[in-house]
């Protein structure tokens, strides 16, 4: 029934032709073939480039199936004249680790990392040769399970203070943000936290504000809790990058310098962001080489939407545009990447099935790509989610491998305004699935009393001991 | 059960820490889970958050409050018709609808120093709640200052880049975009200041300002206003804003930041 | 890869079992996963099947079809008013419509023993496909049996049920309805065949008796006509329909179920 | 902000108010309770008996969590003296299992089921003490986590010729349909299900036909195969289960009977059957003493939505109806007992997520009455739902140690026309979550040479061996 047909056109600017039965198919560029291929998804919808239905998608992706993983090299989505995001993709792009998948197609690859052949060793080394738009396009031909499977090959290892990402390990992020960035209030949702045995990942706050003073006390505050307690962890402030690069230039003790980043040179910018302002960052920040096991200093956010939202997508569809942030991110050598996955909201990604399918592919692609990969399980109060659904997505990331999750008290951040995983949830999917910490903070939280030999929480922990040991902030 | 199995669920021995913060601490547990109470106290509340996106701006009872001001006041509506359109189309809630346009073209007298735009957003019941005690002790103070004031334009199915074309179409040196932000689950009365020099359409994100978690459980309406006060200083001095231009104002730095909460045990 | 790796993906040995039956057999396999050309192959299949849902019967081209049995045509819709009605509404696809029950009361003449539905169910296809080749072979037998029979009435937006209304309504002593199946993957075009004795609203499912799988790749017309008109006449004979009937013809056993299919080699 | 508020009315009909603020609710039963606190669900908004909105859901959540498991013993949704269901239900009761939980509230019971206290052996206990609408009704107040988490303590082992629902283990139905009850044809599809290591729950074919004589060959033809081959599974012919009664008299070899059951005597009448019906045929199997390692001789299947689609639901939300069907169930020992989640249509599971949730309570229901628990995870194509969902649900429910799947050629069933598992899905639910075969069919495998230690295929497995043993009917 279904007829495969070839591209044609000219080299580098192709028109993409499908032929099923009698009727043939023809989808404008490479671009327009990846947005029409993609699932379902409000922001594509709402850029005007999705399929107009399921058969025009089903023939989209029988058509992207047979695309070479070398077109994606040549035929460039964002003019390399013009985006610098292009540019590093393309001049960063290794030909020897590419070599073995270079004679495969899009479906032939998808076909090969699902085979015994993909090895996490053949993985690993592969990450350098391929291309965010390769494995993009990859999985957009992938069912959930696929994206699941091939994931949970890659290893991804990090390390700061402790090493994230080991197999079996899945570590979490402690938010312990305020609406006032009261240090008082940050403080006590870090002491919640910790005796919930999470903050493997990072103890990192979102500060409401963005004055100076604030978020320099504000580092102090983390760093003294940190050493207080002895805690095999990293602070970060999740402020900008340029201010982040002046606390440092100020004095102020920083470990891992933040940045929300997207796919496109036009998004970053308007994040205010260049990849010379992030290597400044990421300079600084080496520079107080203040990690004891690694030097991996950068912690990036993401999400598919935000280069639509900024009108910068230049008609890439939006999980492209967010596999081309991985391209960005990889470029410094970050120890946490996190896909903070239905963070924006119901127009870009409407309800819990778009925002499971979106963080299964960020997931996938990010890995595959090389990084540390992490998931903001989460919505907001105006898409069509809930908590089942954001169960739902934490387990199948949990299967899948991913890198950390996030871990907010009562998943109510009451400063983003948005519900995320809590302590709780990390609780259980440990339980479920039988994940581990980071093994140094596992170490210490057994010696701390708060955990017994398996990683559970002890059922009568003195864990007001670690009300004991709190900065005078706290104590005042 | 056995009598010396622990209460289910588990007390935390920690729960005078919810004294210190709104964020919901100290939950206890049962096994690795959380209490149903706590389960069902979510539910509910994320109930009531779906529905405060759905609130509407109550224009009149805003009139009426900002009475007192007495500034010239225009009700401007965004081209995204009605809230499903509001919340699927973004790109139609950062533009004036046809009509809202051509009314405040005919308002373009000689231009000012500032207008101000208050927004619906995602959340009506912060604009309620918090727009009029702002406004309160902005609009004087930026009359102190002598910086000429524009019409407060009151924008409903709003998002902050909508400050963009009214601050253009007004002739205005800078626009202060008052908007609600989306509704959390312990906070859906929640304010955000965006502050654009120069406005017109296109301006990007990094070229604006924000102050945020407006509200009386946040930022308290005296402490976001000197915040905005300081931030449209600065930036009328050096001409922009946006990431160049930080907050270094010392007013709101950590020490101060929630004077009455009660010291730990 | 090394030149020892198997290909991938895998194709299995035993791909002749193909030819034994329509079921996705001997996919091959890459890792435990089904290889990308059957995953897409399964996608457009899907998004196919979604479409025959929405299908139309078109009324204008069965009666073409039907003309030559020389049997009294009727029309009737059932409650359900579209088909995201009648998707959603099984309980409106089981009544007439006002309309159609007026039109159908004024029908009613002196009974009649049978009274067939062809109704488009799930799959308005499968009554394109199948409906005119089953009664070109159902209509001449059961006139040859001498059993009266009342109009051919067809129904859309219609399930099951809606026959009870329709045999009770023409004051039918049994009534046979021809419905499209869902819509399968392989199988879009599926005819199923209900029968039931003393029609009338009200008859509960294991009140029935059915003949599946209706159409050229399932149980050939001449073999459905076959089963079919022995239930009727069962029936006939016991005055009942359903559980207690249980079909003990003989000619559709399994030895001949597909005589043309190649044997192993 | 919440104040709970106490049932007021007379025993056995109260009315339930709950007080939220300022506001009083009020809810007419306990059945109308039930009906409201569950998730939105398009067949209990078809019945007329869903929440209006959100709110009210969270309330009726509230104000269920406050009701004392008693009161379901005392308060019955569809009349004992009109209904066999509930007379089963309340005359089987057992008080002395139900003392540990007696004195508590559902939201207490939820609170109990989640602690270290339910521990595997106290649930197995515990489950004839509990009744459908009990557990039906915690599991409403359940999240998809805690319905995972604790279907997972309980582990349900039954026996015919094998090891169904141990700890580790997950089992397949292999489900060789075909559009004419063709024996080759399904012959074929068997072999292929074998080859692909699937069929340890049961061999079991839907005929198509209702002829007398073609399911007797059909009969004739598995017990064939499954001799032959030595394997170590039974066969079913799900045809009536007075039809199987039938053909048991007549002589020929039936393993397991099948039955669809619901969960009020009106539903199941409409089905054909009664307790006495399903009596007959459960003794009828069990004269024939076929099983070699136990006597577990029923297979049901359930699915919510039955009894109202019969129009037979007495004003009870679907879910619980469900339930319900699980105690007509346990009456009979049943080797498996399959939830068919997605079968019938969206008019009462409208979408992947309504699937989604209705298959993690009917599990989490089904295990914690004893049943041994599968799902067929399956959507139509009139319902909005497709494979990521079934991905999704599949890898959530492997989490949850649900006993066994359906294994279906290329998920595509030609004669039931709907989509289900594959006998790939299987393998990817093995492989992520290391899930075995029951134990005497996983060394059959083995020995067969078909897979190798760890029950992973074998890469050139000479499966063709299978193909030689094959029943005349076959080679013919
Ligand atoms: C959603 C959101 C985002 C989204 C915006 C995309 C979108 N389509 O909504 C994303 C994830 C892209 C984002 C990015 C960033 N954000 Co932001 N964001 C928010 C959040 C959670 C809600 C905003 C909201 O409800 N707006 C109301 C609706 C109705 O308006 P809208 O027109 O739909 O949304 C626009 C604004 O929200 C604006 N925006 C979003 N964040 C920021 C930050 C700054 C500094 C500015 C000027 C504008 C801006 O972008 C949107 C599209 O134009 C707020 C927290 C809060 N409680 O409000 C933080 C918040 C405003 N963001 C913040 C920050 C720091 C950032 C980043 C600078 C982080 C970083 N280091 O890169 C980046 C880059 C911002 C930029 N220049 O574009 C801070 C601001 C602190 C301050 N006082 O300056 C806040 C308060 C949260 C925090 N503490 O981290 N953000
Ligand atoms: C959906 C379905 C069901 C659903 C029906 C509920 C519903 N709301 O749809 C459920 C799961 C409850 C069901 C139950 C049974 N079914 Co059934 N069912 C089907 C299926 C898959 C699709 C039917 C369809 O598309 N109908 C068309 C739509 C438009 O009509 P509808 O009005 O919406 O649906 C009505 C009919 O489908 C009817 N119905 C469904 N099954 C049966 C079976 C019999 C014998 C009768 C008389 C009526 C009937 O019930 C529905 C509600 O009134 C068919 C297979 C197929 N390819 O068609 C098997 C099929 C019709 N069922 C079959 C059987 C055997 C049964 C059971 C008897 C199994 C058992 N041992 O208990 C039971 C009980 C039936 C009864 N007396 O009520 C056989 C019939 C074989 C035969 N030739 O007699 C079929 C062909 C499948 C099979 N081989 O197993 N079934």
């Amino acid at each position: 029934m279904l007829r495969r047909a070839m591209q044609s056109g000219n080299k580098g600017n192709m028109s993409y032709r499908h032929m099923v039965g009698q009727k043939l198919w023809t989808f404008g560029d490479l671009k327009a073939l990846m947005a029409k291929a993609s699932p379902e998804r409000s922001g594509d919808g709402l850029a005007g480039i999705a399929a107009a239905n399921g058969e025009e998608r089903a023939v989209a992706r029988l058509c992207l199936a047979d695309v070479p993983l070398r077109q994606f090299l040549s035929e460039t989505f964002i003019p390399y004249e013009t985006d610098e995001v292009t540019r590093l993709i393309l001049d960063s792009h290794d030909a020897r680790a590419f070599a073995p998948v270079a004679h495969l197609t899009v479906g032939g690859f998808r076909d090969w990392l699902l085979s015994e052949a993909a090895t996490p060793l053949a993985l690993g080394r592969l990450a350098a040769g391929l291309t965010p738009e390769m494995v993009a396009a990859t999985s957009k031909i992938m069912r959930n399970q696929d994206l699941i499977l091939t994931a949970r090959k890659v290893e991804v290892v990090t390390r700061f203070r402790n090493t994230i990402g080991l197999r079996g390990t899945m570590a979490a992020r402690l938010q312990p943000n305020h609406p006032t960035d009261d240090a008082r209030g940050i403080a006590a949702s870090i002491i919640d936290g910790l005796a919930y045995g999470s903050g493997d990942a990072v103890i990192g706050v979102n500060p409401a504000s963005d004055n100076v003073a604030v978020l320099g006390d504000l580092c102090r505050l983390l760093d003294e809790v940190i050493h207080r307690l002895g805690i095999p962890t990293q602070a970060c402030i999740l402020t900008h990058v340029t201010t982040a690069t002046q606390l440092i230039e100020r004095g102020v003790p920083v470990d891992l310098v933040f940045q929300s980043i997207a796919g496109t040179e036009a998004a970053n910018m308007s994040f205010g962001v260049s990849l010379s302002i992030l290597r400044e960052g990421f300079e600084a920040a080496r520079s107080l080489k203040r990690g004891t096991l690694g030097d991996n200093v950068m912690y990036f956010e993401t999400g598919q939407g935000s280069a639509l939202s900024a009108d910068a997508h230049g008609g890439v569809d939006q999980q492209t545009c967010e596999a081309r942030a991985y391209a960005v991110a990889r470029a410094f050598e970050p120890l946490l990447v996190n896909t903070v996955v239905g963070f924006i909201g119901p127009e870009y990604l409407y309800d819990g099935k778009q925002i499971i399918r979106a963080g299964l592919e960020d997931h996938f692609c990010g890995k595959l790509l090389g990084l540390p990969l992490g998931c903001d399980i989460c919505h907001t109060n105006h898409a069509e989610a809930d908590q089942d659904d954001m169960d739902t997505l934490l387990t199948l990331l949990g299967a899948a491998g991913v890198s950390f999750i996030m871990g907010i008290p009562g998943s109510d951040d009451v400063m983003l305004n948005y519900q995320s995983t809590s302590f709780h949830d990390a609780l259980y999917v440990r339980e479920v699935l039988g994940l581990k910490r980071a093994p140094e903070f596992e170490a210490w939280l057994r010696d701390a009393g708060l955990t017994d030999a398996d990683g559970r929480l002890v059922s009568q922990a003195d864990s007001t001991k670690l009300l004991g040991a709190l900065p005078p902030a706290f104590a005042a | 059960m056995n009598d010396d199995t622990p209460p289910v669920p588990r007390i935390d021995p920690w729960t005078m820490l919810r004294e210190l913060t709104p964020a919901r601490v100290a939950l206890g547990r049962t096994g690795a889970s959380l209490p149903t109470h706590e389960i069902l106290r979510f539910g509910h509340a994320h109930s009531l958050a779906r529905d405060a996106v759905h609130a509407t701006l109550d224009v009149q009872a805003l009139r009426r409050d900002l009475a007192v001001l007495d500034c010239d006041l225009t009700e401007v509506r965004s081209a995204a018709e009605g809230r499903t359109a509001y919340l699927r189309r973004p790109d139609l809630g950062r533009r004036l609808s046809d009509e809202s346009r051509i009314s405040l073209d005919a308002k373009r007298a000689s231009g000012s120093d500032l207008v101000i735009v208050v927004a619906d957003g995602l959340s009506a019941t912060a604009v309620h709640a918090n727009a009029a005690a702002l406004l309160d002790l902005l609009v004087p103070a930026i009359r102190r200052k002598g910086w000429s004031l524009g019409p407060i334009v009151v924008a409903t199915q709003a998002r902050v880049a909508l400050g963009d074309e009214v601050g253009a179409a007004l002739d205005a040196r800078m626009v202060l975009v008052l908007i609600g932000e989306r509704p959390g689950l312990s906070s859906p009365d929640s304010l955000g200041a965006y502050l654009t020099f120069g406005p017109k359409p296109g301006r990007r994100d990094n070229e604006r300002n924000c102050v945020s978690n407006i509200r009386g459980g946040g930022l308290v309406p005296p402490r976001a206003a000197r915040a905005i006060l300081w931030l449209i200083e600065e930036a009328f001095r050096r001409g922009e804003t946006g990431v160049a231009l930080k907050d270094e104002s010392v007013d709101i730095a950590i020490e101060g930041a929630s004077p009455h909460l009660p010291s730990l045990p």
